[in-house]
């Protein structure tokens, strides 16, 4: 257990600069998520966090140690990795004990942290197999019982439920949270999966383009993202976005656009002028209303069932909204549809530098 | 102590580019002390002192293998031969090769090590029996012929190799040329094959740089000048009266040319079980 | 005008010169024939022509030399020439002695071409220095010879002696030197006594005197030449076909000399080896015939002669004035007086190369004694004659 | 109904061909016929001739002898020093190769800068020609003219040249250092490839669990490396049990029978003494020696499965 | 434009029976989904139709007629592979129209109908790239572009989505939608996603080890699945199934565990006994109730806000209960927790075999 520090931490592969000056600081028994699109660098962070990759600048702490000039063996570090990464010629046992192997921990020792290990992952049954022989899910287990048995400062995984199918990401998702728990050591987990994101984390950083665009809680990231990119990369299905304007009228500042119209705030503050935004609204805060309390009044285009929920797609003027609504939507293609949203939960951006706004 | 990272990949560094030297040292050093001999008078050579760096140089052993032995001929039938021989080989064994990696068929593993076996009783043997079977279709010395001889043992090679890289293509390319109206044949041919280009470039250089160094069959089934190939023009040359130093253009040529094509080309693996 | 093919083992620069040169000559006195010469490198020339002969393909002509000759009549290789030589005006040009080296039982299958007459080089500066009057006469001679030209400090050797490829002649020299024969009437008859005597004797000068150097047991023909070339040794025994390397290398007369080779406590060996050419097939044999048989004119042989040191087989030639009227040729021409043909029964070649040689080699290796290496020799011999 | 775009009519009924059951033996077919008819016939006559008197230079002798060669052949002491030196010159050229193939490949894998033209000049050798590497080493070796001897002279690792070949136990040596010496960039050609195949994570968990450069190289690349070194030993030694060449010209099975192997034994036999049954003799030997070992060894090491 | 008939298709590979007599019957212009989990045979059903691989028994009839003996290319679908198997040596142009190159369309008329499909995909900008330089999305736009141009009379999808990072899915899922409805052209689309097949399928058929388990509208599969294993891989989270009885009492019949009780039928027809079941419950099923409106009680254990909803466990009794509460959910772990569900929406199952109980 152990803090993390990443002190404007830079890399460059030859002349391409990967990461511009990372900044993190992850509290003791933390969840820190590094989300981002692929290629925004998470990797290359998480590699220079475990040692495999040297930074070209900036300093890393463990702990309140620098770790720059460690070794990875020597930085108490464990990883789990997106391909699991096991010794395919040794067995599951050999696998999670290979570690406490090469730190020179006893057979027996080893022996007993290993079942231990594997009786807290449910792999009890699988020590004497090889790693082709296993199930996805499988696989993963052992990879992360590779990671615990060592009862390192810091786990750190890249990736670790990519390769799984949907129904085992779930599963895992809620495991990896159960451990977490349980052994309370801090982790820098990487993803791409913005639900894997808002579930596990105590801290979210969102990447792109090896900067930070937002490091902060979960709920604050997806309810209060910094900027569009930020808004648009969280969620599923995404955020909408609609241009228009802010206008200010008699009962107060209202959001304009083609077919929507939304009150924003009762009074008029002297410092919001007039001017044209970007409104985001996320699709679960929509919804049907009668035609009188509707802000946004569109056509429907699409209605897929998903079983849990129902996903509507909406015609808005030229734009395209979508809605989720419950399972049992009764509106058919080319039905108008009226639709109300919270103006507490929607944001508004900057159609050029694209962050937030707040009134 | 402790060591810094830095410190350590540089060691690593240092230490592969010695290896790296050593290795080309030990590699091209032998070749390089030719070419600097083939420079050299014989009286510099046969001297009790040593000359590294030749202090005259001549060039006659390059004439005299240019002059003396019908070179270019002996080259010319090396490159029909080789290429004879590749081509048998890609054709059939494309064939077979494509058919052990997409066919699972009952005693698919022995046929293969059969065709491994093929290569196993030495060649020793073989030559004068398979020099009557030639005679009997009127094959001896024919440049054909001694391509097909080389055939019956490079294509074994041939397959095992290939079959490795079209493992590696995948199978689902294949499937959509047949849907979009290829017979199978026509996807092998338009989609597997050119996907398979680096291995089969690969394998081909392989059994081409045999075919074009080989010297017992093409010493045993050939006479006239019209079929010899260059290593048997070679050790003509060198014979066992004469130093072996005029060897060195066409073979550093010839190897230099395949070691730079092959190592370029290698980059995927071929041997995939 | 018809075809005929020719193979042989002339692979060096100056004999595939002196072979165009003599296929020249032949085409302007026989325009109608035409000869395709095939080359053959020498130590794969058995391999081909027994296949040639086992499956087919054979040339119409070839070289033969007196150690192979055994081998190819006895796996009828040849084509009995008798009546054509009998009728031959040319014959007359051969002593008995030319014809004998080619013939079995009685009938001749080639035309005598060449002589590889054995004798030794030696630096007359070296036996100036060591205080030596002349070329040693007999073993005893060669010996103390031996010793005195020996100056490891110098790195100089006294004999270049030959046990690798090849290496087998000269073993068996000494040992009929000492007196033991090899075969009889088809029948082995080496004596061991003599035979392991002589070996003591020659593996003696490496293994104890030392006068040889630790080469030796991997020397063959280019090993022994560059030795006797860069001065590391003061004697070599060879043929007269080496005479043009070493006298571009170095003075004649003034660095090096030739003598027949010393005489052993027994008998002097030295050996003339006829070599010939027969006809394989009986296609051509007229055309044929005219070629073989043009190598016996005088011509051809002198051409030979001056393009690589091989001697003539036709005595008519050997009264020409170029070998006449050249000294160095004098120990040659001495040699054939008492020369003797190389040992010649159907295995020769292979018992020489595949037991002799190994055998002696692994006494100079230390690895058996003369004792073992004669009886390997005796029981290698026995296998080959069975 | 249409199918084909193809205009010829030949290629047209191939591809319809193609789509039926029978396809896979027909693609099977021309190497196959290829095999039989050129190679079928000559080995197994090739091998009866083991069972018959045939030697060349004594044509009245021939005849069917049965296992006279084989029983002459267990009281040969040539044949068994042949057989040892074959195990010895194999395995320890073999050894030697894979070594030096797994160094340069290791080394060539890390993709420093340059090492291309390393990969270049290090495959050289591989390229040329048996005849020419002996030759060539056989002047380098030279107890005379010799560079190495030369080089070490200067050096000061020994006092004069030395005849390398003179030297039985020296001789062996040389031999298999020149065989290592052309033979090595075949393995570091193979190795390379199958190292690149080996997943970089693989190593990065290595590093994290604190695995130090040998325990990677022993626990992760050398088993992933199994089945390509497995390939590459088995062709290897095929083609060097086969192969005399190089003995040929460096040794010729000398000093003594120093260097003598099978094949080099076998090809005297035959095309020195003419005694072409017990030549066939020998390579039946070879061939069976060699069939138990590749056989025994594909098994052990499964590389027809996976 | 076709019907499609499987009829009793088995396939052995060797001793192996992979498939073991599906029966499949889809209208014209229908959406067939094949859902299962991995290994259970869908994919070699999908290359049967196809004609890659041969039936071992059974027949399969497009548009009426046998096709079982006919080659691939003369069976009139088009396929879009989960790899995409775009040919890599071609132009996009080029992989579009090879399969009216291979059926010897002029070059003219192939060129105007590769414009269109890529006019319609939204791909005519990208014609001359190579696939290797597509992104993901693009590739699968390829993909169907390719499958779309040959106007067949089927078309085949092998988990055309799973290669794609989850907001791309969404989208394409959205395309696959809208391109069904345009085209009106009968689809088989192979998945292991539940979400694509609830949305897409017209009917889903779900498998498991080379059986079809229920064939069935999606709204039927998901809210009435027929069996225990139909119930719980479709579903994310999987529905929670909790063992007990079903008891007759004063008011009607009640299902009865250790911390539920829920009224399930106010009258008690004879033909219900009191037996033992097992109950099943969608987490969007169950909702925060007051005390005394709760049909299930129990104790919070985990708490994961996704971002658009929170999922809790609840601590049932000795079993875990997932449930799908909105966003802003209040709960702490350990604290008392209570959940009202409707009757209507919860499923009844056989203990021993399994299969649903309706009652
Ligand atoms: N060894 C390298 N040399 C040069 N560039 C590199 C190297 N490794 C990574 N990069 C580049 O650095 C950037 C960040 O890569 P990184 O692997 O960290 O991305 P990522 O966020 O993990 O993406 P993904 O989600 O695809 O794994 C990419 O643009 C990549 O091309
Ligand atoms: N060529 C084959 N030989 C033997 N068994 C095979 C072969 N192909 C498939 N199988 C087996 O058939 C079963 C069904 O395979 P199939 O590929 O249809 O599964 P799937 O449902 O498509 O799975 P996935 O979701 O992983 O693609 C599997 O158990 C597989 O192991
Ligand atoms: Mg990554
Ligand atoms: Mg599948």
């Amino acid at each position: 257990m152990a803090t993390l520090s990443i002190k404007d931490v830079r890399k460059s592969y030859g002349s391409v600069q990967v990461l511009h000056g990372v900044d993190i600081e992850l509290e003791d028994g933390g969840f820190l998520v590094l989300l981002g699109p692929s290629g925004c660098g998470k990797s290359t962070l998480l590699n220079m966090i475990a040692g495999l990759d040297d930074t070209s600048g900036g300093d890393i702490l463990i702990g309140g140690r620098s770790v720059v000039d460690l070794a990875p063996k020597d930085r108490n570090i464990a990883m789990v990795f997106q391909s699991y990464a096991l010794y395919p010629t040794m067995s599951v046992a050999r696998n999670i004990g290979f570690g406490l192997e090469m730190r020179g921990v006893g057979a027996d020792k080893r022996k007993r942290a290993v079942e231990d290990a594997a009786r807290l992952l449910q792999i009890s049954h699988l020590l004497d197999r090889r790693p082709a022989n296993l199930s996805g899910g499988q696989r993963q287990r052992v990879a992360m019982g590779r990671a615990i048995v060592r009862d390192p400062e810091l786990f750190l995984f890249d990736e670790p439920l990519s390769n799984l199918d949907a129904k085992l990401r779930v599963e895992m998702r809620t495991e990896i949270k159960r451990l977490h728990e349980r052994l309370g050591t801090s982790i820098v987990y990487v993803t791409h999966d913005q639900i894997e994101a808002m579930t596990l984390g105590t801290k979210v950083a969102v990447m792109k383009g090896g900067h930070i665009q937002q490091l902060a809680d979960p709920r604050t990231v997806y309810e209060r993202p910094a900027n569009m990119f930020v808004a648009s990369f969280i969620g599923s299905p995404a955020m909408n976005f609609l241009p228009g304007r802010l206008v200010r009228d008699a009962n107060g500042v209202r959001f304009e656009a083609s077919g929507v119209s939304i009150a924003m705030l009762a009074g008029k503050p002297a410092e919001i002028s007039e001017r044209p935004v970007i409104l985001g609204m996320r699709p679960e805060e929509l919804k049907v209303a009668a035609r009188d309390q509707a802000s946004v009044t569109g056509v429907i285009d699409v209605v897929e069932p998903t079983g849990p929920e129902t996903m509507v797609t909406v015609q808005v003027g030229d734009r395209s909204v979508m809605a989720r609504v419950p399972p049992r939507f009764a509106g058919q293609r080319n039905e108008a549809i009226f639709l109300a949203v919270d103006p507490a939960s929607v944001n508004l951006f900057d159609p050029d530098t694209e962050q937030r706004i707040d009134i | 102590m402790i060591e810094s990272k830095r410190h350590r990949r540089l060691i690593a560094n240092i230490a592969t580019y010695t290896v790296l030297v050593s290795l080309s040292a030990f590699c091209i050093g032998p070749m390089v002390w030719m070419f600097l001999t083939s420079l050299k008078y014989e009286a510099d050579i046969v001297t009790q002192t040593m000359q590294y760096i030749p202090s005259r140089i001549t060039f006659d052993n390059y004439v005299a293998i240019w002059t003396q032995s019908g070179f270019p001929l002996l080259i010319g039938n090396s490159l029909v031969v080789t290429l004879l021989t590749v081509t048998i080989c890609v054709v059939t064994g494309t064939l077979a090769a494509y058919a052990f990696s997409r066919f699972a068929f009952r005693g698919r593993d022995r046929l293969m090590l059969g065709y491994l076996v093929v290569r196993m009783f030495p060649a020793v043997m073989v030559i004068i029996p398979l020099y009557v079977v030639m005679r009997g279709v009127g094959l001896v010395d024919s440049r054909f012929g001694l391509a097909l001889a080389y055939t019956s043992f490079l294509l074994p090679l041939f397959v095992w190799m290939l079959k490795g890289f079209f493992d590696s293509a995948p199978r689902e390319l294949e499937s959509a040329a047949r849907i979009d109206g290829s017979t199978r044949l026509g996807a092998m041919v338009r989609i597997v094959v050119p996907l398979a280009r680096n291995g089969l470039v690969a394998s081909s250089v392989f059994i081409a740089i045999a075919a074009w160094n080989e010297f017992l069959f093409a010493l045993m089934l050939t006479t006239g000048q019209g079929s010899r190939t260059w290593p048997v023009g070679l050790q003509l040359m060198v014979g066992e009266f004469q130093l072996p130093w005029a060897f060195w253009p066409p073979a550093a040529s010839s190897a230099s040319s395949r070691s730079s094509f092959s190592s370029l080309s290698s980059n995927e693996p071929w041997f995939r079980g | 005008a018809s075809a005929i093919s020719y193979w042989h083992h002339f692979t060096s620069q100056s004999e595939m010169a002196s072979l165009l040169k003599i296929i020249g000559l032949f085409q302007a006195a026989n325009t109608d024939v035409a000869v395709t010469q095939e080359n053959i490198p020498n130590s794969e020339y058995m391999a081909k022509v027994s296949s040639a002969v086992l499956a087919g393909g054979r040339p119409d002509t070839a070289m033969v030399i007196a150690e192979r000759f055994a081998d190819l009549t006895a796996m009828e290789g040849l084509i009995d020439l008798t009546d054509r030589v009998n009728g031959w005006a040319g014959k007359t040009n051969f002593p008995d002695n030319r014809w004998t080296g080619l013939s079995s039982n009685g009938a001749i299958y080639a035309v005598p071409a060449f002589a590889f007459v054995d004798w030794m080089y030696y630096r007359t500066d070296y036996f100036e220095e060591a205080g030596l009057a002349g070329p040693p006469k007999t073993f005893d001679e060669f010996l103390e010879a031996c010793r005195k030209l020996t100056d490891p400090s110098k790195g100089r050797f006294a004999f270049g002696m030959r046990a690798g490829a090849g290496g087998f002649k000269y073993v068996i020299d000494v040992m009929e030197a000492f007196g033991s024969p090899i075969v009889k009437d088809g029948q082995p008859a080496i004596d061991r006594a003599a035979a392991i005597e002589a070996v003591t004797f020659y593996s003696d000068l490496f293994l104890k005197e030392k006068v040889v150097p630790p080469s030796a047991p991997n020397d063959s023909y280019r090993q022994i030449m560059e030795a006797f070339r860069t001065g590391q040794t003061a004697m070599l025994w060879h043929h007269t076909g080496s005479l043009n390397e070493i006298s571009g290398a170095m003075k004649q007369g003034e660095q090096f000399s030739t003598a027949p080779m010393p005489a052993g406590p027994k008998a002097h060996i030295a050996r003339v080896a006829y070599a010939g050419n027969g006809i394989m097939k009986e296609d051509n044999i007229e055309a044929a015939w005219q070629w073989v048989s043009f190598w016996g004119q005088t011509d051809a042989a002198v051409a030979l002669l001056e393009g690589t040191g091989y001697f003539p087989a036709s005595a008519a030639a050997l009264q020409d004035q170029r070998i006449t009227g050249n000294p160095i040729y004098g120990a040659a021409v001495k040699t054939l007086d008492f020369g003797r043909l190389p040992n010649n029964f159907i295995g020769a070649a292979g018992w020489s190369e595949n037991v002799v040689n190994p055998a002696f080699q692994s006494v100079l290796t230390g690895q058996s004694t003369p004792e073992q290496a004669v009886d390997r020799m005796t029981q290698g011999l026995e296998a080959a004659l069975r | 109904m249409t199918s084909s775009a193809s205009r010829y009519l030949p290629f047209r009924a191939l591809g319809e061909l193609s789509e039926t059951r029978y396809w896979m033996y027909l693609l099977l077919l021309p190497s196959l016929v290829l095999i039989l008819l050129v190679i079928a016939y000559p080995t197994l006559y090739g091998m009866a001739i083991s069972f018959r008197e045939m030697r060349l230079t004594r044509p009245g002798l021939d005849g069917w002898v049965g296992f006279k060669h084989y029983a002459a052949m267990w009281s040969d002491p040539v044949f068994w020093i042949a057989l040892k030196n074959t195990v010895v010159w194999v395995t320890a050229a073999v050894v030697l190769e894979l070594a030096l193939g797994l160094l340069t490949a290791t080394a060539l894998n890390r993709d420093l800068p340059g090492t291309k033209i390393f990969a270049v000049l290090i495959l050289l050798p591989y390229f040329l020609p048996n005849v020419v590497a002996g030759h060539m080493w056989a002047l380098m070796l030279d107890p005379r003219l010799g560079v190495i001897n030369d080089i070490l002279v200067r050096m000061g690792v020994l006092q004069s040249y030395k005849a390398w070949f003179a030297d039985p136990n020296a001789a062996l040596a040389a031999t298999i250092l020149v065989e290592a010496w052309h033979g090595f960039p075949f393995f570091a050609l193979l190795l390379l490839a199958g190292l690149k195949s080996i997943p970089e994570d693989l190593y990065k968990a290595a590093a994290v669990d604190g695995a130090g450069v040998a325990a990677q190289l022993r626990l992760i690349t050398l088993p992933m490396l199994k089945t390509v070194i497995a390939a590459a030993v088995i062709l290897r030694v095929i083609s060097l049990v086969n192969s005399p060449d190089l003995l040929l010209i460096l040794t010729g099975g000398g000093p003594g029978d120093a260097t003598q192997v099978l094949s080099l034994y076998a090809f005297q036999t035959a095309y020195k003494e003419f005694n072409f049954g017990y030549a066939s003799a020998l390579s039946v030997v070879m061939f069976v020696i060699l069939m138990i070992f590749a056989v025994a060894y594909i098994r052990m090491s499964r590389i027809t499965k996976e």
